[in-house]
């Protein structure tokens, strides 16, 4: 399964790369995270449980590692999940270009799903992966909206939209809210387990 | 009890007038089927039954690398687990069920499937470890606790990549993934194609799918230790075979096991394999635990656990002259194996000979190779190859015709085998080692009756001038094949007559549905001279009938009833000797009928029961020289397969703007020898055509690029139903087969061949959009839609 | 594919399941009809701990002409009310025909005969007939909580894939049609790999005219196309204020499958051939209805 | 095994008190617990249609069905579709006592392996109460949320005729 998406930001591509590195508030934009941890270098370990609709046996526990790094131009990201519904493997290349003094990040993922939910699921396999990607995206709308509303005392319009769109983010956004885009995309790949 | 074994053509034919066989009677075995008293195997319960249930590889290749039962074995209720490790010395790779047939320089690779996987995975759903408990349920519950750890590898999906030499291997003990290549010719194709007017070339995809009984497969296994006997209750669709691999397998002499094949619910080739993995450990199982279990296929298992068949990639050519004459064909194809290939090279072989046809092809190169594919095993389901390659020559006739300008039926007629021409000899061997000869067929005709029926010549002034008055787009095809059927090598039966009179007839061919049960019945009952409906017949227990192979490639009416027919024959050969002496007169005055055997002219006679009586004496003697009872066993095998036949026609409506399609007729002529009971055999093509509609436009197993199956149910995997399957008309050509006393021949497939290469014929001749050409199968609307669009868009 | 193990309880009132679903908290599941539930279970794909079976609820039960707020002309339907029920009930066609027409295109028999209306509209399938049809005939669905009861618009409910208003320990009692205004015609149908399948794509259209012919209300919602069901606004748009006219027909059909959807795609229909179905279907339907709004 | 609830029941107008799992499937229970063997299991996930049996009349999905869920209510499977048999378990000659659906069937040969055929019969008993006069499409309609796989269909189209015009009459 491939899930390709583009982001523009209005920060320079080092800013958004190195935003990247930061591990800590992923959790909290990962609907259904239990855990995850960072146990190596550029190496995440986690727990996820997911539902959609009756589903409700999409527990796994996945490892998410950040190699082939050139700053600031790209990473892949592996990505191995394993659940007793299935698995989902597989490599996110993620690419940062400038592009009038802002950033825009390419994302292709080709990912493996395998085991149940994708034998039993295929008819909702890519509804699930769009409707993820988008509640990743306004989770982090919401998050960025919040860190930023007292810092430039107004309303910040962030938008999310789900696969193949964009979104574009405040220049004062910094590297946090960064990580939760990606890391949110990651989640929409990996909760397609949840069929 | 055996007498009178013969291997040898039966005596002369008896003078039995043909009464039950060519009749309809009703079936005998309905009733207990009708009234949910039948047994099938999911319905044996046995005292302190055990279930066992399978953890499975989500992966489609991967290294095992360990497999921990820990927490399954603490679970409530469970009995035991294995892993391949615990299997020690009974772990084995499964038997080359098929060897490849005598062909000059093939090259062939074996690998096949293992009982439980042991540090390679190599298809989704390949067993891992068995966990025996109290429940199915339990069973199932310990069974999600089985940690499983595999490291995957890059699977191989598609065939032209499977043989790249960079590709991932599957089997470390073969060189690629390479799993045969064979080379058949005949005459020189380069003289056909240098003198050709034409040469035709096309590519073509021919996927084929899951046989899907509603029946899935299953087996209980019971070892008693007392009586010194394994009962394997077993759902397949050869339990002979079976029989003997188990005892050697497990030790025992083939005495002390007894397979049973009850009422099995549909088959369609794949209950033929062996061995399956379960069946390898349920009764492994039993013998260790010393109690019967049980293990039951559940429909999402069955589309990874049972074979199915699958694609062909085809790159074909065909050289005519100007009037449309075939001057030769060249055909080089790849055929998907799966992970492991105990069937050799059968399909493969199947679709090299079917491509043939009813045609007069004097050079034909034809070459394959088989490849290994991280994807379930691939064995014969109906058809087993042939729907391939009738599928690549009437494509090719059909763009032939368009070239030409000649009809389609025409260019048919020009280049069928006349009935003189019989046998005709092809020059290459097919799957049952024999070579490739036709032995009976009048194509011609059968082509004539399938037009009238469907009305050809009228089709574009009537049916499709209406249709396209209302903006209707419908389309014709018809289309021939030639199938081989009732190959070896033998089976056997044994008639006997009680005292009572009941009329028994023990086979061990075993059942799937095709009536047997009524079919062999009337063949002995027309000698015996009763109704069929008074001949018992029991067959698939090996404790009654302990030779034979099992009902495959079309061979149960062809093969296990003329061994029926030789020892029914042996039986009134008795009966008269008897009766001739019991009642003072000449054989050939004798007549049986009704039960009773009477002395022609006079009121005299004698029932079939007394005379079995006065065969089996209490007291006196036994003439010396003679045998007691009135029973005899014999067997038939043929020299080689026999050659059934038929066209089919259709009209087809699509809507161009939905892609959806309705069926508005469907003719069948048919040849299949003579017919022994109609019902049956229409019954029999109308299954096949259903088949066949769901090969060309609703079943198709979806791999994705990392040969995970994505439609491994029901709900996604559409089998056709009542409301896709229209009604079927047939008509039957006879041309008996020189080649049995009954000249009878196969039909369980024959339905299912060409229906893909109709369904092709018929949309293209319905849309008639320049470009638009349907070059493969299976179809769906959205893959109709975008041929559709596509062709479009380039016109 | 047996179902994991699981607690049962079976309430014999709305409150006593509800304080159930309070008590168990997340991991209760109520189970209406179950023929969704209950395949999802047997591949264990659904595990709930414990499982509230409303089947002896027969408060919820039953078609009730007139809705709740004293519109005489409406139709209440209770939220265990089988979908047989709904199909044989002369209310149901003389009242909500749109919805009548639907229920056959509901999987087959024996499933009608189990599956309830508040089961399919609380699981929210996108591709099921029974939310797009409430949508286009703006409903109340109705709802009771430990709260107490509230009602939802129909078009407020459905919160996207699967995903509806209602909270974990609520369940719906039942929903309320509307009558249609007079000189309205309805109309569904629906496109299936076979009969009985998940729809490849379904439309329903409710079209009102004014005496000169003239469209004044009009509602179009499609379903499997989406995340849920999916109100066609750009096509309403197009038919709202316009004589019905083939072009009208045409062009309101080409608003739903360009701009209204954005279809997925699975093994059985890509986007391309959802958004071609789209445009045939919706052509189809609002000639439909149009023809019975001229009638009506 | 879990936790267990006694349920009480008719099945085929005789009466059965049991102890079951909450999670047993009726299709299990009746084939199992009751060796009513006859409901037969072909999917279980509701849509071979192999399993149907009558619940207070209606054709259901006993896949699709926990056995705790029919507690109180009156089940009919295939086995009791034929009239009593007599005891002397000779089988009539003219199938006189079978339900005017399976003699057709057999007639007509509307089945081949007999798998299916059981859930189909259950779904027909209440189609021709309801529907006396079927026309082919109808019939075909009613037969969809069944899958064959021997027949064709054809033959089980033509069984219905004739059970229809027999039982009308």
């Amino acid at each position: 399964m491939l899930i390709e998406s583009e982001f523009m930001f209005d920060v320079p591509p080092e800013v958004v790369y190195d935003g990247l590195l930061d591990p800590d508030i992923l959790a909290s934009a990962l609907p259904g995270t239990d855990r995850l941890d960072l146990t190596g270098e550029d190496r995440y370990e986690g727990e996820m449980e997911a539902s959609v609709g009756p589903v409700t046996a999409a527990r796994f526990s996945v490892v998410v590692e950040l190699k082939d790094k050139v700053r600031p131009e790209s990473f892949d990201m592996h990505v191995d999940g394993k659940g007793k519904a299935g698995f989902v493997n597989g490599i996110a290349k993620v690419a940062f270009e400038a592009k009038n003094g802002g950033t825009v990040m390419k994302y292709r993922a080709d990912l493996q799903v395998g085991g149940r939910v994708a034998s039993v699921g295929q008819r909702l396999l890519e509804s699930v992966g769009k409707m993820m990607s988008k509640q990743g995206l306004e989770a982090v709308s919401r998050s960025i909206d919040a860190r930023l509303a007292p810092a430039d005392g107004g309303a910040v319009a962030t938008t999310g939209t789900g696969l193949a769109s964009s979104a574009s983010l405040p220049a004062t956004g910094g590297k946090r809210k960064i990580l939760l885009i990606v890391l949110a995309i990651v989640a929409a790949t990996l909760l397609v387990l949840a069929l | 009890m055996s007498h009178d074994t013969t291997f040898a053509a039966p005596p002369a034919e008896a003078p039995a007038r043909p009464r039950q066989v060519g009749a309809s009677p009703l079936r005998n075995e309905d009733r207990r089927l009708l009234t949910g008293e039948a047994l099938f195997v999911d319905d044996v319960h046995l005292d302190g039954m055990l279930h066992a249930a399978f953890v499975r590889s989500d992966y489609a290749h991967g290294i095992l690398k360990s497999v921990d039962l820990t927490a399954a074995l603490e679970h409530p209720g469970v009995v035991a687990a294995y892993a391949a490790h615990d299997l020690g010395d009974y772990w084995e790779p499964g038997p080359l069920l098929v060897p490849p047939p005598p062909i000059e320089q093939l090259e062939f690779h074996a690998a096949t499937q293992v009982p439980l996987a042991r540090d390679r995975v190599r298809h989704v759903g390949e067993p891992i470890a068995v966990v025996v408990a109290r429940s199915r349920y339990e069973a199932e519950d310990a069974a999600a606790l089985i940690e499983v750890d595999i490291e995957p590898l890059e699977a191989v999906s598609d065939l032209e990549g499977g043989l790249r030499p960079d590709a991932p291997r599957i089997h470390d003990h073969l060189e690629s993934n390479l799993a045969a290549h064979v080379i058949q010719r005949k005459g020189t194709w380069e003289e056909a194609r240098e003198s050709a007017h034409r040469v035709i070339k096309r590519r073509f995809w021919y996927d084929h799918g899951a046989s899907a009984p509603m029946e899935n497969r299953g087996i209980v296994a019971d070892w008693d230790a007392r009586s010194r006997e394994l009962t394997v209750w077993d759902t397949t669709q050869a339990p002979i075979p079976i029989r003997n691999g188990l005892a050697a397998m497990l030790g025992l002499p083939q005495s002390e096991v007894r397979v049973i094949a009850p009422f099995i619910g549909g088959g369609f080739g794949p209950k033929i394999m062996m061995f399956y993995p379960e069946e390898v450990l349920l009764p492994w199982i039993s013998m260790r635990l010393g109690r019967p279990v049980k293990w039951i296929e559940d429909r999402q298992e069955s589309f990874f656990a049972t074979t199915q068949e699958r694609g062909q990639d085809h790159e074909a050519e065909l050289a005519v002259d100007e009037e449309g004459l075939i001057l030769g064909v060249r055909d080089e194809f790849l055929c998907d194996t799966g992970a492991y290939n105990p069937y050799g090279l059968t399909i493969a072989i199947n679709t090299q000979c079917t491509l043939l046809g009813p045609y007069r092809v004097p050079h034909y190169h034809s070459e394959f190779r088989m490849v290994f594919t991280n994807k379930p095993i691939v064995t014969p389901v109906r058809g087993a190859g042939r729907q391939h390659g009738v599928f690549v020559m009437e494509r090719l006739l059909d763009r032939a015709a368009d070239e030409l300008g000649i009809d389609r039926v025409e260019i048919r007629r020009r280049n069928y085998l006349t009935p003189e021409e019989f046998p005709h000899d092809h020059e290459i061997i097919y799957q049952d080692f024999r070579p490739l000869v036709y032995d009976s067929g009048n194509y011609a005709e059968a082509m004539d009756r399938a037009a009238e029926m469907i009305d050809y010549s009228g089709f574009e002034s009537g049916v499709r001038a209406a249709a396209r008055a209302e903006g209707r787009h419908v389309g014709l095809g018809i289309v021939s094949y030639v199938e081989g059927t009732g190959v070896g090598p033998y089976e056997g039966a044994r008639v006997g007559i009680e005292p009572g009179g009941r009329i028994n007839l023990v086979t061990g061919v075993g059942t799937q549905g095709q009536g047997h049960f009524t079919s062999f019945a009337q063949i002995v009952a027309d000698q015996l001279g009763v109704g069929a409906d008074e001949v018992e017949v029991v067959t698939g227990d090996t404790a009654r009938f302990g030779w034979g192979t099992g009902t495959f490639a079309s061979r149960g009416a062809v093969v296990a009833g003329n061994a029926c027919h030789a020892a029914a024959v042996l039986v009134r050969k008795k009966v008269l000797t008897l009766a001739s002496s019991v009642l003072g007169a000449a054989e050939e005055d004798l007549d049986l009928a009704d039960g009773l055997v009477r002395v022609v002219g006079s009121g005299e006679s004698v029932s079939l029961g007394d005379l079995a009586a006065r065969a089996n004496p209490l007291r006196g003697a036994v003439t010396p020289g003679t045998e007691p009872g009135l029973e005899a066993t014999a067997y038939f095998g043929p020299e080689r397969g026999v050659t059934a036949s038929g066209v089919h026609a259709m009209i087809l409506e699509v809507d161009p703007d939905t892609a959806l399609i309705r069926i508005l007729r469907y003719v069948v002529v048919h040849d299949c020898g003579r017919v022994i009971n109609p019902m049956i055999v229409e019954g029999q093509i109308h299954g096949g055509v259903a088949h066949g509609i769901g090969n060309a436009f609703y079943e198709e197993l979806v791999f994705d690029e990392g040969a995970q199956l994505l439609n491994a149910s029901f709900m996604d995997y559409l089998l056709p139903t009542a409301t896709d399957v229209p009604t079927i008309e047939t008509d039957h050509v006879e041309t008996p087969s020189p080649l049995n006393p009954l000249g009878v021949k196969g039909v369980g497939e024959a339905g299912a061949i060409p229906v893909g290469a109709l369904f092709a014929q018929a949309l293209e001749d319905a849309l008639d959009i320049d470009g638009f050409e349907v070059r493969e199968i299976p179809l769906s609307p959205n893959r109709l839609f975008e041929l559709i669009r596509d062709a479009r868009e380039e016109g | 594919m047996k179902p994991a193990p699981f607690r049962y309880v079976r309430p014999s009132s709305v409150d006593e399941a509800i304080s159930v679903l309070v008590a168990e908290g997340y991991g209760a599941k109520p189970l209406a009809g179950g023929q969704s539930l209950i395949p999802t279970m047997n591949f264990r794909l659904a595990l709930p701990a414990v499982l509230v079976d409303l089947g002896r609820l027969d408060e919820l039960r039953g078609i009730r002409e007139g809705g709740a707020n004293g519109d005489a002309d409406g139709l209440y339907i209770g939220a265990m009310t089988r979908h047989s029920e709904v199909e044989r009930s002369a209310a149901v066609r003389e009242r909500a025909p749109l919805l009548a027409e639907a229920m056959p295109w509901i999987a087959h028999p024996q499933i009608r005969n189990r599956g309830t209306v508040g089961g399919s509209l609380a699981h929210a399938d996108p591709a099921a007939e029974l939310p797009a049809v409430m949508l286009a005939l703006d409903a109340r669905i109705h709802l009771r909580g430990p709260g107490g009861d509230r009602a939802v618009q129909f078009c407020d409910f459905c919160t996207g894939f699967f995903s509806t208003a209602l909270a974990p320990d609520e369940l719906v009692t039942g929903v309320e049609i509307p009558a249609l205004p007079n000189g309205t015609g309805t109309a569904f149908e629906e496109i299936s790999r076979r009969q009985g399948d998940f729809a490849l794509v379904g439309v329903c259209a409710a079209l009102s005219l004014d005496a000169g012919g003239t469209c004044t209300r009009a509602s179009v919602t499609l379903l499997s196309v989406g995340d849920g069901p999916v109100c066609a606004k750009t096509a309403e748009d197009a038919l709202r204020g316009r004589a019905l006219t083939p072009d009208a027909f045409r062009d309101a059909a080409e608003a739903a499958a360009a701009r209204d959807i954005d279809p997925p795609a699975d093994i059985h229909a890509s986007a391309a051939y959802r958004r071609q179905l789209t445009r045939v279907l919706t052509t189809r339907v609002l000639e439909t209805a149009a023809r019975r709004a001229a009638g009506a | 095994m879990g936790e267990t609830l006694t349920i009480r029941l008719t099945v085929n107008g005789n009466e059965y008190d049991r102890s079951v799992e909450p999670r047993l499937l009726l299709s299990d229970f009746l084939r199992h617990d009751l060796h009513l063997t006859g409901t037969h299991v072909g999917c279980e996930h509701g849509v071979c249609g192999s399993c149907t049996v009558l619940v207070n009349g209606e054709s259901v999905r006993s896949c699709l069905m926990f056995a705790v869920q029919a507690d109180g209510a009156e089940i009919s499977t295939v086995e009791g579709l034929a009239t009593p048999a007599d005891g002397s378990g000779i089988p009539h000659p003219e199938d006189a006592d079978l339900h005017p659906i399976q003699a057709a069937f057999r007639e007509s040969h509307g089945l081949q392996c007999g798998f299916c055929t059981p859930g189909i019969l259950m779904t027909l008993v209440p189609f021709l109460e309801e529907n006396p006069d079927p026309d082919e499409e109808q019939i075909r309609e009613a037969l969809s949320g069944h899958l064959c796989r021997c027949t064709g269909y054809q033959n089980i189209v033509k069984a219905v005729r004739l059970a229809a015009g027999r039982m009308r009459s």
